[in-house]
């Protein structure tokens, strides 16, 4: 970052020097402050994991969503800025919607993905506007491609993953993602790992509170996107808390 | 996909490809494709007639519910074009819409519909869209477009449950809307609603004796809608959900024809 | 003189000395007027005994109630009636035509006049004017040959059948017709669903209104002219008078003529002898 | 077929049917076998959309052994089968034998012909007679007259000419005549509006008229996809 | 004044990720008089401190109606609440229009949150300098709905905004489980508590500088009159009031402009920094 | 415009308690401009008979001369009066004639049935055809707004004065929203032993 605070990185349309494109950079950096997203794709679905952060008691529980519907067959989960995601989510539903009335059938995530990233993009080219300060994990299942997933960057760059962490804690996910072998897994046990893998990377000193949003599209919501039900949701809750626990406890053994 | 316009408002079919710029829609700005960049549109023709036609919808409200009927014959002029045309949709839970009249133009706003439905369940507030609302809707759409001179040729039947209550509501293609507790459309308007308001003022039906006075008419129209067919849709919406029927078939009697006395 | 009121007396058919004036009148902007039309409901149907015939007694003009209580059941013989939709005036005169025929028929022949008989000269009628006569009709009589409904169209086709509805509630009608009527129905079940049929129409379609006319005609015994079968609809009664006191009326000038009353005494002559067959 | 389509829709609550004049939008087919031929025709008369008889019988009786099938204008076709009736038998009367189908098709087209301009009427004339048996004259609207071994007409032939032509074979035997009039009239019936109901039958032979009617939920099934 | 070369403009990041000048448009909202949501089952509440700007001026509507069923308080800059109240009128009478109903307050926030988000990030505009507290009531029950800004909502049990609400928000949290069981008299009583909490000592409650709110069902949104405003300022009235210490922490916080400061304590605004928190 | 309200006109007509009245007014006019203020379509063609015919003026007094010259036929040939029945079955054969070409006339026929007294009102449509109520009939250009007036001021068994006032109020109120009639009414009274006319007071604009 030698080249902060020269006035190369005041824009989106201005190169520094050295060929970097800070505001993109900058704009990256809103999505490292903001709760651990995961995304994780088995054989049989795909699961997305939310750490939302809960910042006063006064929130109705359970509200502020941060993972979306954006057709039928497809869920977004979102890091970054909220009120830039919304416009994301929007712009997604949007063109899901124009597809669906111009071809007759669900629009395929890949191309989804590609109209997405490329408005995205499009922010990163001028100077009368800003880049979004929000990274997008976006998913579906079908009975013909099988699960997708890609993760879209405020650059517009995006790519199709088998697992995928943003947000605060994406390295220390990353690393917990890894362990998984995620092609072989199914979403019964994704759905597990991912609120596991939330729990352990939660940093309890600095966010007091956090509520754990579950969604998945898989061959047993019949393709469609929807939130883990309650059951299931509560059991990999349990679980995770339990795992957690277990370190802590091996934790003070090591100690 | 802007360059093609939305669906409400297609661009001209050719325009010489996109043009620069319009594959973004940035949010604030005014649409690149506006109306008033297509001129073309303002001489279009506009459909002046339904081409491939369906006929009569039934409604009727009993005490828990709605009971909505239509045959699946798709006539051309007079040909008996297409026999699988079904017309009794479920919009959600809560919905069940009818039409009757042009059947592109039923397509069209069915997919519209159908969108509008998939918007609500991504808002994912739990909300449905209820019958009185789509009702309303549909009678702004219907108005609109006569307005522009290019109407949309059908009438829907709009039956449903309604905060608990059923409802049972029509617009036609002129966007006249109104509620009752019976509706036919096409013929049915002259030969149903006969029967169905007698049933009515008998006192109070069951969603046993709905169905078998929606079936009776069903077979009273076959006999005297040139445009009709043996084959047909059921529908039932009641505070429990939405059902529609396997298409079923009219039986019918032909006893009388032996009483011509044939020379 | 005489040659000159020659033309004055009435020579049989229809005259069309209007007709070039009246063309004339059209071209420069006064088209002739609609004549009375009986929107109507009128129905027929075969039951186990004879034939029942139905109608309702509204009649307009345009959107305009001409006749609250008009009777649209016409008699042709005693053991026929027919029932008229369409051109008010030409259900009258068509009947009233055909009705003499049959009479001088059954004269002439000394035998009751089969129905088929007046079916054959009203269609044969209607298709000489071809449909300029707006008559649609129902006719229901019995004859030897057992009770008969025919459906006679302003074109001149004719349809035999059990039951029929005809007018612009004929659809009503017939909806009832088709969800209820069965063969060797009772006298009571037919009059029943005569009555429902023609009150469907009363209370569906605005240009039949008022009350129900139904007329029974048995395979035995006399036709029975059921006048105001039902009176489907009664005017609310009224509450107030609206008289105006006399001298209300300012009056400019005035003339009385008074009439020599002459006594007249009536006295009843014996009818004379007509074919009993005739009461049929 | 433009302007038939309009009517038929284009206000649901006109009187369009109230005025629309009274016509069997009809089909009628008469098909020759070897010992005479089978007349047939469905049982719908239409004003517009709405079935104002839906078991007419269209096969008219002319003499013992000749019918007629009619279409158009059912008050037109009903007048010319009268008055040729009362010709054709007062020309029995005169002759003391049974007219030829021959002659009655004469007289058919000599009334059509003259009057062209004011009648609407396809009519099939079909009958037995012993100088060459089974007949069947066509006389569509205009006025011309056609000797046809096996003839269709209405507004529901025209969907079925195609099956006609693939299925018709000289000197068929009765039965398998009246399978075919039967099969032909159904599918007619099946894809034209202003078709339906029942199927009424004749079979004239040097015997006479044999009548029949198959009921509309009788019909031989097709494929109503 | 705290100043960087990274705050000039709304479609600048700073190299921490964060936008300046939408966090200097949350400091907006803090200049506005304090405002308070609550609700219980059935009646979501607006309660709103009205200031006057001279001794010869009216006291400033804090409350505006937006439609039957919904109603906002702001606090911030009123034009730029007119705005959006006027955008909110609007869809509210279309939604009414097309589907003869009342617009789900949900959506119509998500409508406003989208809207005000076009601001934050275009050059040739600024952040709306209002918050909003949204009060509505439809098919699923009662709402209190936080605006930021940012282009941040929230859907509340209680909220607070506006200056020293942080005293406010301190008491509603503290009661917050009282709510939803009590009725709309003791809702409205505890609603005065929390306003009054956020007063200086010099100052109370009264009918001219209070102003309420209130909807539910069959009850159409009614901004409380005089008479029924001294009933419920009655139910208050005389009770001991809790130590200013809120008034006195946050006098600090609403005036001046603001600076950058390490804010851990329970004391603080709510998370206005649109880069640092994203929830 | 239809050919019927040409010169304008109305005519009413309504049975009492053993009295019939007839009325019409005055105006004969073409289109809107009035040319004549004393041109009653109504005539007395029998002693206790009269017939109105609203409609085409030239019509009107064509088919008056024909129904007098089919009258006076009648009563020389079968030496009696014409009761009113028979004369409306007679003016419906004349009208029904002409169907394919009608006089443009809608009669009205009331009198009083020369032997036993009995009312009787009647009126038609330009081809005859025969509708006789038992309480009023009306014709001519305010057709609507007399049907109104009737329907809310008849009631059964006037007395010959108030059957009066109602006929009178009836038609002149009618004719008050009526532009192309109007300017002087005549009323007559049928009894059996007189007749009363009586020429009404109306505004005259």
């Amino acid at each position: 970052m030698s080249s902060i605070g020269t006035g190369y990185d005041l824009s989106a349309s201005q190169f520094s020097p050295d060929g970097r494109v800070f505001q993109v950079e900058y704009a990256a950096k809103a999505v490292e402050n903001s709760g651990t997203v995961i995304g994780l794709r088995g054989k049989d679905g795909v699961v997305f994991a939310v750490e939302k952060l809960v910042t006063s008691k006064l929130y109705e529980p359970g509200a502020n969503k941060r993972i979306f519907h954006v057709d039928e067959h497809v869920g977004m989960a979102v890091a970054g800025l909220i009120s830039d995601a919304r416009q994301i989510v929007e712009t997604a539903r949007s063109e899901a919607s124009n597809y669906r009335s111009q071809y007759g059938i669900p629009v395929p995530l890949k191309y989804l993905n590609e109209r997405v990233s490329m408005y995205m993009h499009a922010y990163t080219l001028y100077s009368a506007v800003r880049p979004y300060g929000c990274s997008v994990v976006m998913g579906t299942w079908s009975e013909y491609d099988g699960p997708q997933m890609y993760m879209l960057d405020p650059s517009g760059v995006s790519f199709s993953y088998f697992g995928c962490a943003v947000g605060k804690a994406k390295q220390a996910a990353k690393t917990e993602i890894e362990k998984l072998k995620l092609a072989d897994m199914s979403v019964k046990d994704l759905v597990k790992e991912a609120a596991r893998i939330i729990y352990l990377v939660h940093d309890e000193l600095k966010d007091k509170q956090f509520e754990l949003e579950l969604s998945w599209v898989c061959a047993a919501s019949r393709g469609r996107h929807e939130a883990v039900s309650r059951a299931v949701a509560a059991e990999a809750e349990g679980l995770a808390r339990q795992a957690l626990a277990d370190i802590e406890d091996s934790d003070e053994g090591d100690m | 996909m802007a360059f093609m316009g939305d669906i409400m408002n297609p661009a001209p079919l050719w325009n010489n490809g996109p043009s620069p710029g319009a594959f973004f829609n940035f949010p604030g700005n005014t649409s690149v494709v506006t109306s008033s960049n297509h001129s073309v549109q303002e001489f279009r023709a506009h459909s002046q007639s339904p081409i491939t036609t369906t006929t009569t919808v039934i409604g009727l409200k009993y005490d828990k519910g709605v009971v909505i009927a239509a045959d699946t014959l798709g006539s051309y002029g007079s040909l008996a074009r297409f026999r699988d045309c079904p017309r009794v949709m479920k919009v959600n839970d809560l919905i069940l819409l009818g039409s009757g009249g042009d059947y592109a133009d039923f397509q069209y706003l069915k997919d519209i519909i159908e969108q509008k439905i998939i918007d609500e369940q991504c808002i994912g507030d739990g909300l449905q869209l209820k019958p009185r609302s789509l009702h309303c809707w549909l009678t702004r759409v219907l108005y609109n477009k006569r307005s522009k001179m290019d109407p949309l040729w059908n009438n829907y039947v709009v039956a449903g449950i309604q905060d608990g209550e059923p409802f049972l509501g029509t617009v036609d293609k002129l966007g006249t809307a109104y509620e009752d507790s019976i509706i036919a459309t096409g013929l049915g308007a002259h030969m149903a609603t006969p029967l169905l308001r007698n049933a009515l003022q008998a006192g109070n039906i069951d969603e046993q004796s709905a169905k078998a006075l929606v079936r009776k008419c069903m077979e009273v129209l076959f006999y005297r809608d040139a445009r009709s067919f043996p084959r047909y849709q059921l529908g039932v919406v009641t505070a429990d959900g939405v059902t529609i029927d396997d298409v079923a078939e009219i039986k019918h009697d032909w006893s009388l024809a032996h009483m011509i006395k044939m020379l | 003189m005489a040659t000159l009121l020659a033309p004055e007396i009435p020579c049989p058919g229809f005259s069309f000395e209007n007709c070039q004036r009246n063309a004339f009148l059209a071209q420069k902007g006064f088209p002739a007027p609609k004549a009375t039309k009986t929107g109507t409901t009128i129905v027929g149907i075969i039951y186990a005994d004879g034939v029942i015939l139905g109608a309702d007694t509204r009649a307009t003009e345009n959107t305009i109630v001409s006749d609250k209580n008009c009777e649209k059941i016409h008699y042709l013989a005693g053991n026929m009636y027919c029932c008229g939709a369409g051109t008010a005036a030409d259900t009258e005169m068509t009947t009233q035509t055909v009705a003499s025929q049959l009479e001088l028929q059954r004269l002439h022949t000394g035998r009751t006049v089969p129905v088929e008989t007046a079916a054959t000269l009203l269609k044969r009628m209607l298709f000489r004017y071809q449909g300029h006569i707006g008559a649609a009709l129902v006719l229901g009589g019995v004859d030897r040959t057992g009770p008969h409904i025919y459906c006679i169209y302003p074109h001149g086709s004719v349809d035999k059948l059990p039951y029929a509805t005809m007018g612009s509630g004929s659809l009503a009608a017939m909806a009832v017709f088709e969800s209820r009527w069965k063969p060797n129905m009772n006298e009571e079940e037919g009059k029943k669903l005569v009555r429902d049929a023609i009150a469907a129409g009363i209370f569906n379609d605005l240009g039949s209104g008022s009350n129900v006319d139904i007329c029974v005609i048995r395979n035995t015994g006399p036709a029975q002219y059921l006048r105001t079968y039902e009176e489907a609809n009664v005017k609310g009664k009224k509450q107030g008078s609206y008289r105006y006191r006399i001298g209300t009326t300012a009056v400019l000038k005035q003339r009385v003529i008074p009439l020599q009353v002459e006594s007249v005494s009536v006295h009843h002559v014996q009818a004379m002898d007509v074919d009993p067959s005739t009461s049929r | 077929m433009a302007a038939s389509i309009i009517n038929s829709y284009s206000d649901p609550s006109s009187t369009e049917w109230m005025n629309a004049p009274h016509s069997t939008g009809t089909s009628i087919m008469a098909c020759e076998f070897n010992g005479g031929v089978v007349i047939g025709a469905d049982s719908r008369t239409t004003t517009g959309v709405y079935i104002a008889n839906r078991v007419t019988d269209k096969l008219t009786k002319i003499t013992d052994n000749i019918y007629c099938c009619r279409s158009g204008s059912a008050a037109d076709t009903q007048a010319i089968a009268d008055i040729v009736t009362y010709h054709l038998n007062f020309h029995k009367m005169e002759l003391g034998e049974e007219p030829l189908v021959q002659t009655a098709a004469s007289i058919f087209r000599e009334l059509c012909y003259n009057y062209r301009d004011s009648l609407m009427a396809g009519i099939l004339v079909a009958g037995w007679d012993k100088r060459l048996g089974g007949q069947i004259y066509s006389i569509p609207i205009g006025g011309m007259v056609s000797r046809q071994a096996v003839s269709i007409g209405g507004s529901g032939s025209s969907y079925v000419y195609g099956y006609v032509d693939a299925n018709f074979k000289p000197n068929m035997s009765k039965e398998d005549a009246v399978k075919f009039v039967t099969n032909t009239l159904t599918l007619a019936m099946l894809r034209d509006g202003s078709s339906g109901g029942v199927v009424r039958l004749g079979v004239i032979t040097e015997a006479g008229v044999e009548r029949s009617v198959i009921l509309g939920d009788q019909l031989p099934k097709f494929y109503e996809g | 004044m705290f100043r960087n070369q990274y705050d000039s403009d709304v479609t600048v990041w700073s190299p921490q990720g964060r936008l300046h000048q939408v966090e200097y448009a949350m400091e907006a909202v803090k200049l506005g008089s304090a405002t308070i949501g609550l609700k219980n089952k059935q009646f979501a509440i607006l309660i709103a401190l009205k200031r006057a700007v001279s001794e010869l001026s009216a006291y400033q509507k804090k409350i505006i109606p937006i439609d039957e069923h919904i109603g906002i308080s702001i606090s911030g800059l009123t034009a730029d609440a007119r705005m959006l109240s006027r955008f909110m009128r609007t869809e509210c009478l279309n939604h009414r229009y097309s589907h003869d109903a009342p617009m789900p307050v949900g959506r119509l926030i998500t409508l406003v949150g989208n809207k005000m988000q076009i601001c934050t990030q275009r050059y040739d505009k600024r952040p709306l300098g209002v918050g909003l507290l949204v009060a509505g009531y439809d098919d699923q029950g009662p709402h209190i709905y936080q605006t930021c800004p940012s282009a941040n909502y929230f859907d509340c049990r209680a909220m607070a905004i506006g200056a020293r609400s942080q005293s406010a928000r301190t008491y509603l949290e503290k009661h917050l489980t009282k709510f939803v069981d009590c009725d709309l008299q003791e809702l409205v009583a505890h609603g005065l508590r929390a306003l009054r909490d956020t007063l200086p000592n010099e100052v109370d409650l009264n009918t001219k500088n209070v102003s309420i709110a209130i909807v539910g069902p069959k009850t159409p949104l009614r901004i409380v009159d005089e008479t029924e405003l001294s009933r419920f300022l009655a139910l208050v009235e005389g009770e001991e009031r809790r130590g200013g210490h809120g008034a006195s922490a946050s006098a600090t916080g609403d005036s001046g402009p603001p600076v950058d400061r390490d804010d851990a304590g329970d004391d603080r605004d709510p998370q206005v920094a649109v880069a640092m928190e994203t929830e | 415009m239809s050919i019927l309200a040409y010169n304008g006109g109305a005519v009413v007509a309504m049975k009492g308690q053993d009295c019939v009245a007839i009325a019409s007014d005055k105006r004969y006019g073409i289109q809107a401009q009035t040319i004549s203020t004393n041109f009653p379509k109504v005539y007395q063609i029998g002693p206790t008979l009269f017939v109105g015919l609203p409609g085409l003026a030239t019509d009107t007094q064509t088919v008056f001369q024909r129904l007098k010259f089919r009258m006076n036929l009648y009563e020389l040939k079968e030496n009696r009066i014409m009761k009113p029945k028979t004369f409306s079955a007679m003016l419906s054969n004349l009208l029904y004639e002409k169907r394919f070409g009608p006089y443009f006339i809608e009669p009205v026929v009331a009198g009083l049935d020369p032997y036993d007294h009995q009312p009787y009102v009647c009126n038609m449509d330009l081809i005859g055809c025969p509708n006789e109520p038992e309480d009023f009939v009306v014709s001519g250009t305010c057709t609507e707004q007399l049907y109104g007036m009737c329907e809310a001021l008849w009631e059964p068994n006037l007395k010959p004065d108030e059957l009066f006032e109602t006929i009178s109020q009836a038609l002149v109120n009618a004719a008050d929203r009526d532009a192309i009639s109007g300017w002087g009414a005549v009323v007559y009274i049928i009894e059996k032993d007189k007749i009363t006319e009586k020429h009404v007071k109306t505004r005259m604009d």
